[in-house]
């Protein structure tokens, strides 16, 4: 288990530095937001569900994705914009789909995929089904309406849904306590009458249990969750952003990233005598193969078929 | 043949589909247990119980939201928007999920839902309740937007719009929900999308409408009759996709045009309608094609303003005197 | 003092009873929502402010209008659609407006003017004032985003606004308790951390000393706060609603009936020898004959004209 | 003369009129601290401080409403959308608020404001991020609607839409900023809204456009002049109110058009202008007015495939070609 939860974390770290040089050259193109930082909350959250559970994210959709079982190749094809991408080069980045896998997407427009994620849990309790729908999102989106309208009925209907705050502390540039009147996720559980829970998620034995604990209450009371995960990214937003220097301090980073959430797991299973260095470096090699693999595999992808433009517009 | 009223129609082709698919079911605002703020939904809720037919908080935005994501795991959700006024909190849904969504995963996640409710005006009601949205939601890919105007294309086309695999938009005139008229009974009336029909035959000017105003054509119609001026008069039933064939077909026929519509001017659907028939009629037309549409104002209280900036049978029937040369 | 609260009271409560039957003879079209059974909130918190703070509302505005200071006339011209109405029958029932008076309205989507209030909070804050901003809503206004947003905001920024639920216990026909996760709005106080208070606001005086202490927190520390009054309307939610028998029985509605804020303040004023039988049915002759003026002055109000229709879309 | 970028001529707009007046003020998510997610506002923060260059929460509907709100008490505020593909989230307070609220109160309560951002595609963003939504604004009586093309213009308009006691929408080419022209310095510039300018002179076709496209309708005016084609193009400048006498003098003169857009077809700008031309010009036009705008479904993200789906010379000639019958 730790083993497979390291496997997710350093996948997703491998995936996003190459992602990153693949911008830098030209590679991807449009918004790109990077997952790292956070991948303790993707490998610990995604490694307690069924495959008939669903998940729906916003742009910051790689790591989710990978931790989900999508092929590094599916997701580098999308970024590179080509055919064999898992929307087929059509959604890029920001929007990484995959029904088999009910992965709902990779949403742009910050909170909408709130409601989304309520609709599934609706339909899970329409049809008298005992999954769950985990849905992420920034903390910054706790400020916009749609939050607040989708926890409401999410509370009020009791839907199975486990609603998930990746509090990365910024909103683009802006820092939680000049977004926010009140930061505690306590209080803002209770408005909607559902449990809620803080927890240091660069931890991932902690988010793996305050999840279990959520969807165990959402499979058998279909009561919802609000969960705020601390956490931090060690990247800037998106590409485009410095990653220090404006709005945080090179200091502040330097010291968030000594709680790399993968040296805490890797330094965890070292104590447990679950790996040694050599099997870590062996692990990591494999992954760095197959996400030199997934590039290669992309870049190798034809672009799509002109056709492509009009089709799937409609469902004729 | 059972006559019945625009509103009861719409009730049979819910309460059909719902019979029909237990996939299907009604959310919005007093859908349930008032039975409707306009009693579209009578009776569905005893009949369907709480879980297919739901009460909303007022959370446009929220419940348009859960439809999309209950569309995504394969039901078929049909969002009832109190009024289409208010649907503007709902419209980033409607547009960037909804319309979007089968597009950007590729064909993966079809959207198979209605969002529907009363659009335009009615009387007195201001400017904040007062506006049709055709034309905006004309304008978005992904979308099909349907304006019925009788009682039996209504039935027909809310029956068809339910079992669409793509996000419909249906406006219903709310004028019309008190108009009455023929409707089959025990017959599966199902109208395609996308298809005008003719309601009146005549070869002196067309008359392309949809939604309320086609019963003001339909009046100047049999009132110039009379005259022994007739009119072509096309209802477009569905706005998007458009059918520009039968807008065509009449035109080359009768060379002259009016659009008229229950929506402001600028960029409205018949400003797309004169985009199509000068494209496609270019040497036919005898006339500059005029429009009737809504004073460009916000709608006033006062009943002679509300009155006056209107679209109504008076001033279609001096646009069809003026394309054909009579004032 | 009490006795001008009672005047407001009953000529709200006497307006609204002409109002009435004005639309049933068709004088007044469209939507009408009546304030009657709610008028110890108009009138208990509108006695606080002074002439250069603000109020706004929704669309159930006549008794916040007439408590305001706008004439009878000037209110019913408007119902009637005529050329001297408030607005010049452009606005009619649910958009009151009056600028000399600091009454911005009269708002027909729900929750929609609750960034409104924000925003001339903001600029009160911005020049440097010490007015506040009152802002009347309904319960289910509280479940929309905009209440949300401008909530959090208001919080966030410290803006002298007063945000006023008035809790009649339905939204149309969807009791409170079928659309609200949680009833309970100190909690949703804290959720925006600003104070937070409910009372019971057929007592108009319960609704003064609330005011008061919450516009003293705004003039001196800029600091909102979220009240709610709990009150009940006595008539339909619109002139197309029942009284009572869909969505509330006969003997709720004969119950709170009981509790009519008018008595509740006659029985005080008698009890205190403020005012005996006699003086009530005069001033009460005195009202209903200003009321019975403003229907004649409306009703020789002549329309608007024609050219009207083109006036004030935009400033030329 | 100064040449700078569209974005520094906007920030020099902004900062005369904020330096003129002080009641207005600039709001919106990252316009402070951040200077701007596109930078139009760098400096601004420095200059005038926290209370008139204001950082919101992500909360489109609220900060548009406080801006509404701010306006109705006398302040004149410019809310900036990061794009205007969130402000779908802000439209109820820019349509039903903003654009009705002098009508509504019959006067007393002016809208002295500006909604602004960057419209339009940009690279490779997809769907959800590539939206140019001028034909909907357009239609809304009550606003204004602007669409410089260059820095020139983004300035002079900039300054008089702040000066303009009516609600503004101020539609910035999210591809234009960084493109530069010339913009004289310690000079006023106010250019009027509701104006059209000829960008090029010609008497073989007209070529309507208006932001971004614009520079399109140059660039093949240019070319084409080579093989002694000479275009008209108009730029539109602001597309409501429309300059309705620009265009029909243009076209009374070249007898055709061409009318270009980033927006989508239906319903779009170029519908109504080619409703104006067809009523004001229906006698002189030797050929149907085409169109090209954005191909008729939601942005895909891939290079390709957003090329294809975006208006741009090739195609902006091919119509010129089609309309001279040259092809
Ligand atoms: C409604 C909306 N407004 C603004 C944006 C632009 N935007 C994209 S991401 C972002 C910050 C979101 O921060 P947070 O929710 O904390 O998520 P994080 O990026 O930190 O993961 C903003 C403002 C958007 N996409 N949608
Ligand atoms: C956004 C929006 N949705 C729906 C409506 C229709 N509507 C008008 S009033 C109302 C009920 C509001 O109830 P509440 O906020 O409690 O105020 P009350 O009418 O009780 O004073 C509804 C649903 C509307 N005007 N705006
Ligand atoms: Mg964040
Ligand atoms: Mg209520």
């Amino acid at each position: 288990m730790n083993r497979a939860l390291l496997r997710s974390m350093l996948l997703q770290r491998r995936f996003e530095e190459r992602s990153a040089e693949a911008y830098a050259l030209g590679k991807i193109g449009g918004f790109c937001h990077l997952y790292i930082g956070q991948e303790a909350i993707s490998a610990g959250a995604l490694s307690v569900l069924r495959p008939d559970d669903y998940v729906v994210t916003a742009y910051r959709d790689h790591g989710l994705a990978l931790a989900r079982g999508m092929t590094a190749r599916a997701v580098m094809a999308e970024l590179f914009g080509r055919r064999d991408g898992c929307a087929g080069g059509k959604g890029g980045s920001m929007h990484l789909f995959d029904s088999k896998l009910n992965f709902l997407g990779g949403h742009g427009i910050v909170g909408a995929h709130i409601p989304l994620a309520a609709g599934v849990a609706f339909a899970i309790k329409y049809r008298g089904g005992d999954q769950v729908c985990l849905c992420f999102f920034g903390e910054a989106a706790v400020n916009i309406g749609a939050f607040h309208e989708a926890l409401n009925m999410a509370g009020l209907w009791k839907l199975p849904a486990v609603f998930i705050i990746e509090n990365n502390r910024y909103g683009m540039g802006t820092a939680v306590s000049r977004a926010m009147a009140n930061e505690d996720v306590t209080v803002r559980a209770a408005t909607y009458n559902i449990p809620g829970e803080s927890l240091d998620a660069q931890d991932v034995f902690a988010v793996r249990d305050a999840i279990s604990r959520a969807v165990e209450r959402a499979r058998s009371n279909k009561t919802p969750t609000l969960l705020e995960m601390r956490t931090y990214r060690f990247m800037g937003h998106s590409m485009s952003d410095a990653v220090s220097g404006t709005y945080r301090t090179k200091a502040e980073l330097e010291e968030e990233m000594r709680r790399d959430p993968i040296i805490l797991l890797k330094t965890h299973m070292t104590g447990a005598g679950e790996i040694d260095d050599d099997a870590y470096a062996k692990l990591d090699d494999e992954i760095k193969a197959e996400v030199q693999d997934s590039w290669d595999f992309a870049d190798a992808s034809p672009e799509p078929e002109l056709e492509e433009l009009y089709a799937n517009v409609v469902v004729e | 043949m059972a006559i019945v009223t625009f509103r009861d129609a719409l009730n049979q082709a819910l309460r059909e589909e719902m019979q029909n698919d237990d996939r299907v079911f009604l959310m919005g605002e007093e859908v349930a247990e008032y039975n409707g703020a306009y009693k579209v939904s009578r009776g569905l809720l005893d009949e369907f119980g709480p879980m297919r037919v739901v009460d909303t908080p007022i959370a446009e935005l929220g419940f348009a939201g859960i439809g999309v994501g209950a569309a995504m795991v394969g039901l078929r959700p049909v969002i009832e928007f109190m009024t289409w006024n208010f649907a503007l909190l709902a419209i980033d849904q409607v547009v960037n999920a909804a319309a979007k969504m089968l597009y950007m995963s590729n064909g993966q996640f079809r959207m198979p839902m209605v969002f529907r409710g009363p659009n335009g005006a009615a009387l007195q009601l201001s400017a904040q309740h007062s506006q049709a949205w055709e034309s905006w939601l004309a304008h978005i890919p992904g979308l099909k937007v349907v304006t019925p105007a009788t009682p039996y294309d209504a039935k027909g086309l809310l029956k068809s719009a339910i079992r669409d695999d793509n996000p419909v938009v249906f406006l219903e005139g709310e004028m019309l929900y008190n108009t009455k008229g023929e409707v089959p009974e025990g017959e599966e009336i199902l109208i395609p999308l996308g298809k005008a029909e003719r309601k009146r035959e005549g070869e002196h000017c067309s008359i392309i409408a949809h939604g309320k105003t086609v019963l003001i054509a339909i009046q100047v119609a049999d009132a110039l009759a009379k005259e022994g001026i007739r009119i072509d008069v096309i209802d477009l039933r569905t706005v998007r996709p458009m059918d520009v064939d039968a807008i065509a077909e009449s035109v080359k026929k009768t060379n002259r045009a009016v659009v008229v519509e229950e929506g402001w001017e600028v960029c409205g659907i018949g400003a797309q309608v004169v985009d199509y028939i000068q494209r496609e009629c270019f040497d036919y037309l005898d006339a500059p094609v005029l429009r009737v549409h809504q004073a460009d104002v916000p709608m006033p209280y006062a009943r002679n303003l509300e009155r006056a900036a209107k679209p109504d049978a008076q001033k279609v029937t001096a646009a069809v005197r003026k394309v054909l040369y009579q004032e």
